[in-house]
């Protein structure tokens, strides 16, 4: 096994899937020649021919819809919308049509596609390249939505996301893009609708996904040194959910703090805190905690520090996780 | 800067092209399109009548409460029947909810073309044999489908185009513009046709565009365009037949604009009163096009007293079947609400199926 | 005071607003002459004028955008997209302009501009005309968004959005449009960002807004048969939130489910929950539970009723809080 | 069907506006445009000495590590500097990311201009009291934005046009659709300016589309087009000029395209030898807009190598404030964050503060 930088795990299982099924086709803005602006699709064209890998016009509900109609056709588009906030012209199509052509016509129409979209934020850029945007799919039924936090799981969650006959929001953690690891091309990975736990602690559970999944592990190790035995989960899939994965490790460590770079508002994290909380409630010693970006607009470069969840800010809630109170009895 | 057709070789005509005039006679102003074969002209008219009776039927399921509601197209059975004579069974038909009479043009079960609007499901007949997408409400998202459903059937080298309908309204929104742009960009085999009906809900043309036309859009994307009188079939099925075979012929994507009138409200439950006159229907009734093919027809002796006799009586039977299956009673199962949403039901989705199971049993006893 | 509809409350909050304040403009798709297909607009073209109400080319994302310029410019344009589906066209202008103007230029421009939006099912409408999409709106920073669920607050919210010196999107509960009570047009109601108790209770608090409120309130009366003494926090503002009437109200209680129409999974529910569950845990006898539509695409009018909480459902719910449970040992 | 204008009156001439041959002589394909009085092409010129030298300047500071990123007008600034000239202060531009030039022709200030790009604040100026809106990103956003505001200005009567940017690219977005609708139908005093400059980012113009020109889509919504060699100052400022006196005078938005080239990659993060031959851009250097105006000035003795050295060194001047002042370090103040997100911080975001603050603090002990 090579070591390769997500970016690279990613364009890998493009490649192979390209290879392996002519139905694959990529396409969006300047994910041609070009190889897209953070070169995921990089050499692609030049590989297998600007039938398999071309450039459309700019226009995202364009694309999404063209996608729409060649999936109808029997194709299986990958389309890339270049960053978040350029996924939103989209978002009628997304909502009105990808996520729902299959109910509509009782199953009669399928529409296996695969939306990528890089997103968060982390890498110093300009307003309206850097937003969370995940909560505005995982709401909408119909779409499964996925996001690696590890080169590996960038290539096993392509491939399947690919393979799937429903259709995939597939969220790429752009600060993530050029961690590395060495990257296996069996996959024999956990199936796409499945999280993992990264790493086994019996204190607290982290929940994390995307690109906080590294930050978690930082915060996992630089807890050691506060006498907390963290466990991170990875979830992988935002939706559906993984509640089995995610509940077993919180009923054994009894606390839980998830972590996510989207504003809190609203965010994707409430809905792990409610089933959590739900399913959970006797086996937790506090309330599940949230560490996310503040309820603003993604701030500017010289800025954005504040916005994204760091290991202190991590650390300082799973302070709060009520290690020193008495049993709680509850209605007191 | 050197484009391959030159800007005037897209431009529509000037005037809408035109056979005949509004009392039935011969009008000449189609530049150099070719009248349609006699006997497509007379099953183009068998399909008006029947469309029409198809029209009023529903509309009169509505009272009766039959049907949730219905947007009719009476006074555009022209556009609606040719659009469905001007393909093949292989091309693909992309209609928005105004487009029943096309459906039933197209041969569709009519029970099938109802189910939406009767409330049993989202889309009553199966895409994917018919060749008939779901009938689409969010406007203009379609032309996008059908663009790229055109350029998979081209990539697949498939003889066959898909084929877009519009409203007037629906080509304000941004959805319109791109999938004109992305049809010719690909080169793709598709038509768009717009049925300028006068009217988005109560929005008249001239609130929706200042354009000369609508077909004008086609030149600034490299589309060839068309206007024509919506309300003169042969005129509409001259000139979509010619759209079709430029697209089936791979030489790229075509915008046609008809001129027609929505004599109804636009749906049953709309009060049409609250903003045009009477005089303004009745104008447009006087151009009608079931009776001015007739007109013609029997003029030229291609239709007897008797065709017409047979004609509306099979739509009377035609008729007297959507009111029979509209009367019958289906109750959609509920656990049907869980099956569709993913290829296979999640976990979430299977608890939420047992929840709503457990209910109904209650119910039941 | 008269008794009017919801559809009246808002058409003379319209009204007065226009006649009030020269800036304030209403257009979009059908509000003029017509009135707009739920008649809120209603004769106010013939009263006030084109100039003042006046119909737009049929475009979303063109009415909010050109709404966005005419707000620049000095003027409080109040626009209407027909149904929520159809609002999504708009998605762009709404997230990476509307809510962000204020911040992108550093207070140098507001935009004070109202998006009403008639949303959610129970009418027997097709497919694209039933959507709850508030949850898509409450995560976006720098909108406000609030719902009535009574006539007197429709009017009373509308004016206080009309006036906001912020972006509102004004969610309509279209089944409600036809529901009457006495209104007073003196505006002395609970300010714009508050929630109000709408029942006492002192058994357990049921959350809900919009199209939910009344069926909350027929669940308080139903319950009395169960022994159950209800509480009616009807939020009103879903953004902000009001955590000081809502958490006050659960801590009497102890127990609190959250009622509303849209998808749970990701759906504006989980945020209550959440942050509930963290302020109240120690006063909580039982999870904070939801009952919310199923995890599919709006069903065909014939099924809408599994989809929508009733009463059934929410005394289900109210009976799962573990009423007859000890008081909660955490950790047990 | 009866409109105002016809549509003949509405296409754009058919070749592109030209006063100058790449040479700088003059080429007289200009149709009737007038030539603009000398003192405004002197003035034209010494800004786009000042912009390209701003441009190279700009360009520096992001190998410095003191601009996050820049997207060059290099190539542009014949357009950039006559959309400033065309304006009076009372009208509102509308500029993209790539317009900075027009910012510097507008008089902004220069640190103020690249706020954005230097990661301090997403808009360095006040757009209240500029008249210029936040530099947009979104593409094709803000023409919607401008109809508005030009609609708003026409109803208060006000002597004001609105002006918006935008590249090739960004006119397949729906929005710029929906943006020339709108205009047209309200007769909104707005003029829209494509730079068509071949590429969005590597996407060739081919690939964007099929269109004669981009000119050719104004027809398509009763808006008045016009095509315009971009490299050529003497006529975008000439038709520029006449578009926004069309506009100023309430005869409805006008769309104007000016094919012209961007000499560097998309911005320095961007790496154009993937996509493009150097024969293309060095074809395109000979068609230099700042050389060629010169040359025409000088020939004419309306510009002396006086002038040109004194505008030159007023550029380096210029550039050499514009390095101080990105030079100097300035730190936004985290507080800010919670500042501007309503009007009046939420109790929610109050708590945000606090915590940022906090956490601030300890930081700092
Ligand atoms: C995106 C979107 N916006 C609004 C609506 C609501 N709506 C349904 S039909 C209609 C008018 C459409 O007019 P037109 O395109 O002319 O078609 P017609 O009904 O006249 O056939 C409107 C506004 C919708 N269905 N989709
Ligand atoms: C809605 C949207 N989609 C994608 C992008 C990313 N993007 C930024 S610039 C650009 C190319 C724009 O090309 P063009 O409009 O020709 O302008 P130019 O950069 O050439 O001036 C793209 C795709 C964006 N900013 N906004
Ligand atoms: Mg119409
Ligand atoms: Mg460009």
């Amino acid at each position: 096994m090579t070591e390769i930088s997500m970016a690279q795990a990613l364009n890998a299982a493009l490649r192979d899937a390209v290879k392996d099924d002519d139905r694959v086709l990529i396409f969006g803005e300047d994910v041609g020649p070009l190889g897209g602006v953070f070169r995921v699709t990089d050499g692609i064209t030049a590989d297998f021919g600007e039938e398999r890998c071309f450039d459309t016009p700019l226009a995202e509900s364009g694309i999404v819809g063209f996608a729409v109609g060649m999936a109808m056709g029997g194709f299986r588009p990958v389309v890339e919308m270049q960053f978040d906030a350029f996924a939103y012209p989209a978002f009628e199509q997304i909502t009105s049509h990808v996520a729902k052509l299959r109910n509509r016509t009782r199953g009669a129409l399928s529409l296996p596609m695969v939306i990528r979209i890089p997103y968060a934020g982390g890498i110093g850029g300009v307003e309206h390249h850097c937003d969370s945007s995940e909560a505005y799919y995982t709401h909408t039924p119909g779409l499964r939505v996925v996001t690696p936090g590890t080169p590996q799981d960038a290539y096993d969650l392509l491939r399947d996301s690919i393979d799937s006959p429903d259709p995939v929001i597939f969220l790429e953690p752009k600060c993530r893009y050029w961690s590395k690891e060495p990257v296996s091309f069996t996959r024999d990975g956990a199936p796409m609708d499945r999280a993992v736990v990264r790493r086994e602690g019996k204190d607290v559970t982290l929940i994390a996904y995307g690109p906080m999944v590294a930050t978690a592990l930082e915060t996992a190790e630089a807890a050691k040194a506060e006498g907390w035995d963290v466990e991170v989960v990875d979830l992988r899939s935002l939706s559906p959910f993984d509640d089995e994965t995610v509940t077993a490790s919180v009923r054994r460590t009894g606390r839980a703090v998830v972590v996510h770079e989207a504003a809190g508002f609203g965010g994707y994290g409430a809905e792990v805190v409610a089933r959590v909380t739900e399913q959970c409630f006797h086996q937790l010693h506090a309330p599940v905690l949230r560490v996310t970006g503040l309820d603003i607009p993604y701030p500017p470069p010289k800025l954005e520090r504040h916005q994204l969840p760091d290991v202190d800010r991590i650390l300082d809630t799973v302070a709060r996780l009520q290690w020193n109170d008495e049993p709680v009895v509850a209605g007191a | 800067m050197s484009r391959e057709t030159p800007a005037a070789a897209l431009l529509p005509s000037e005037v809408p092209v035109r056979f005949l005039a509004e009392d039935g006679t011969r009008a000449d102003e189609h530049g150099g399109y070719a009248e349609p074969p006699s006997d497509r002209l007379v099953e183009a008219y068998r399909l008006m009548v029947l469309g029409r009776r198809f029209d009023a039927q529903a509309t009169a399921l509505t009272k009766q409460g039959r049907l949730a509601v219905y947007p009719s197209s009476a006074g555009q059975e022209a556009c609606q029947v040719a659009s469905a004579l001007a393909l093949t069974e292989a091309d693909w038909l992309f209609p928005t909810y105004r487009d029943s009479v096309a459906l039933v043009a197209r041969g569709l079960e009519p029970g099938e073309i109802l189910t939406l609007l009767r409330g049993d499901a989202h889309c009553g007949y199966d895409p994917a044999t018919t060749r008939v997408a779901p009938q689409c409400t969010p406007l203009a998202t379609q032309t996008l489908h059908a663009a790229g459903l055109a350029h998979a059937m081209q990539r697949r080298g498939e003889d066959a185009v898909a084929f877009a309908l519009i409203g007037d309204g629906a080509t304000s929104e941004g959805d319109f513009h791109e999938a004109l742009n992305f049809a010719a960009v690909f080169k793709a085999p598709v038509v768009f046709f717009v049925q300028n009906n006068g009217f988005a809900i109560s929005v008249p043309f001239e609130k929706q565009s200042a354009a000369p036309a609508l077909a004008y859009k086609g030149v600034g994307y490299g589309v060839r365009s068309e206007q024509v009188d919506g309300n003169d079939a042969v005129a509409v099925l001259s000139v979509l037949d010619d759209a079709v075979a430029h697209a089936r012929a791979g030489r790229g994507p075509v915008l046609v604009e008809a001129h027609t009138y929505r004599i109804d409200a636009h749906t049953n439950a709309d009060d049409a009163t609250r903003y045009r006159d009477q005089a303004e229907v009745e104008k447009w009734r006087a151009a009608d096009p079931v009776r001015r093919l007739e007109t013609y027809l029997t003029g030229r002796n291609l239709l007897s007293d008797n065709d017409i006799e047979r004609f509306r009586a099979e739509a009377e039977t035609f008729a007297a079947g959507v009111r029979d299956t509209l009367n019958a009673d289906v109750e959609p199962d509920p656990m049907s609400l869980f099956e569709h949403v993913y290829a296979v039901p999640t976990r979430q989705l299977a608890a939420q199926r047992a929840l709503v199971a457990a209910e109904l049993e209650a119910v039941e006893g």
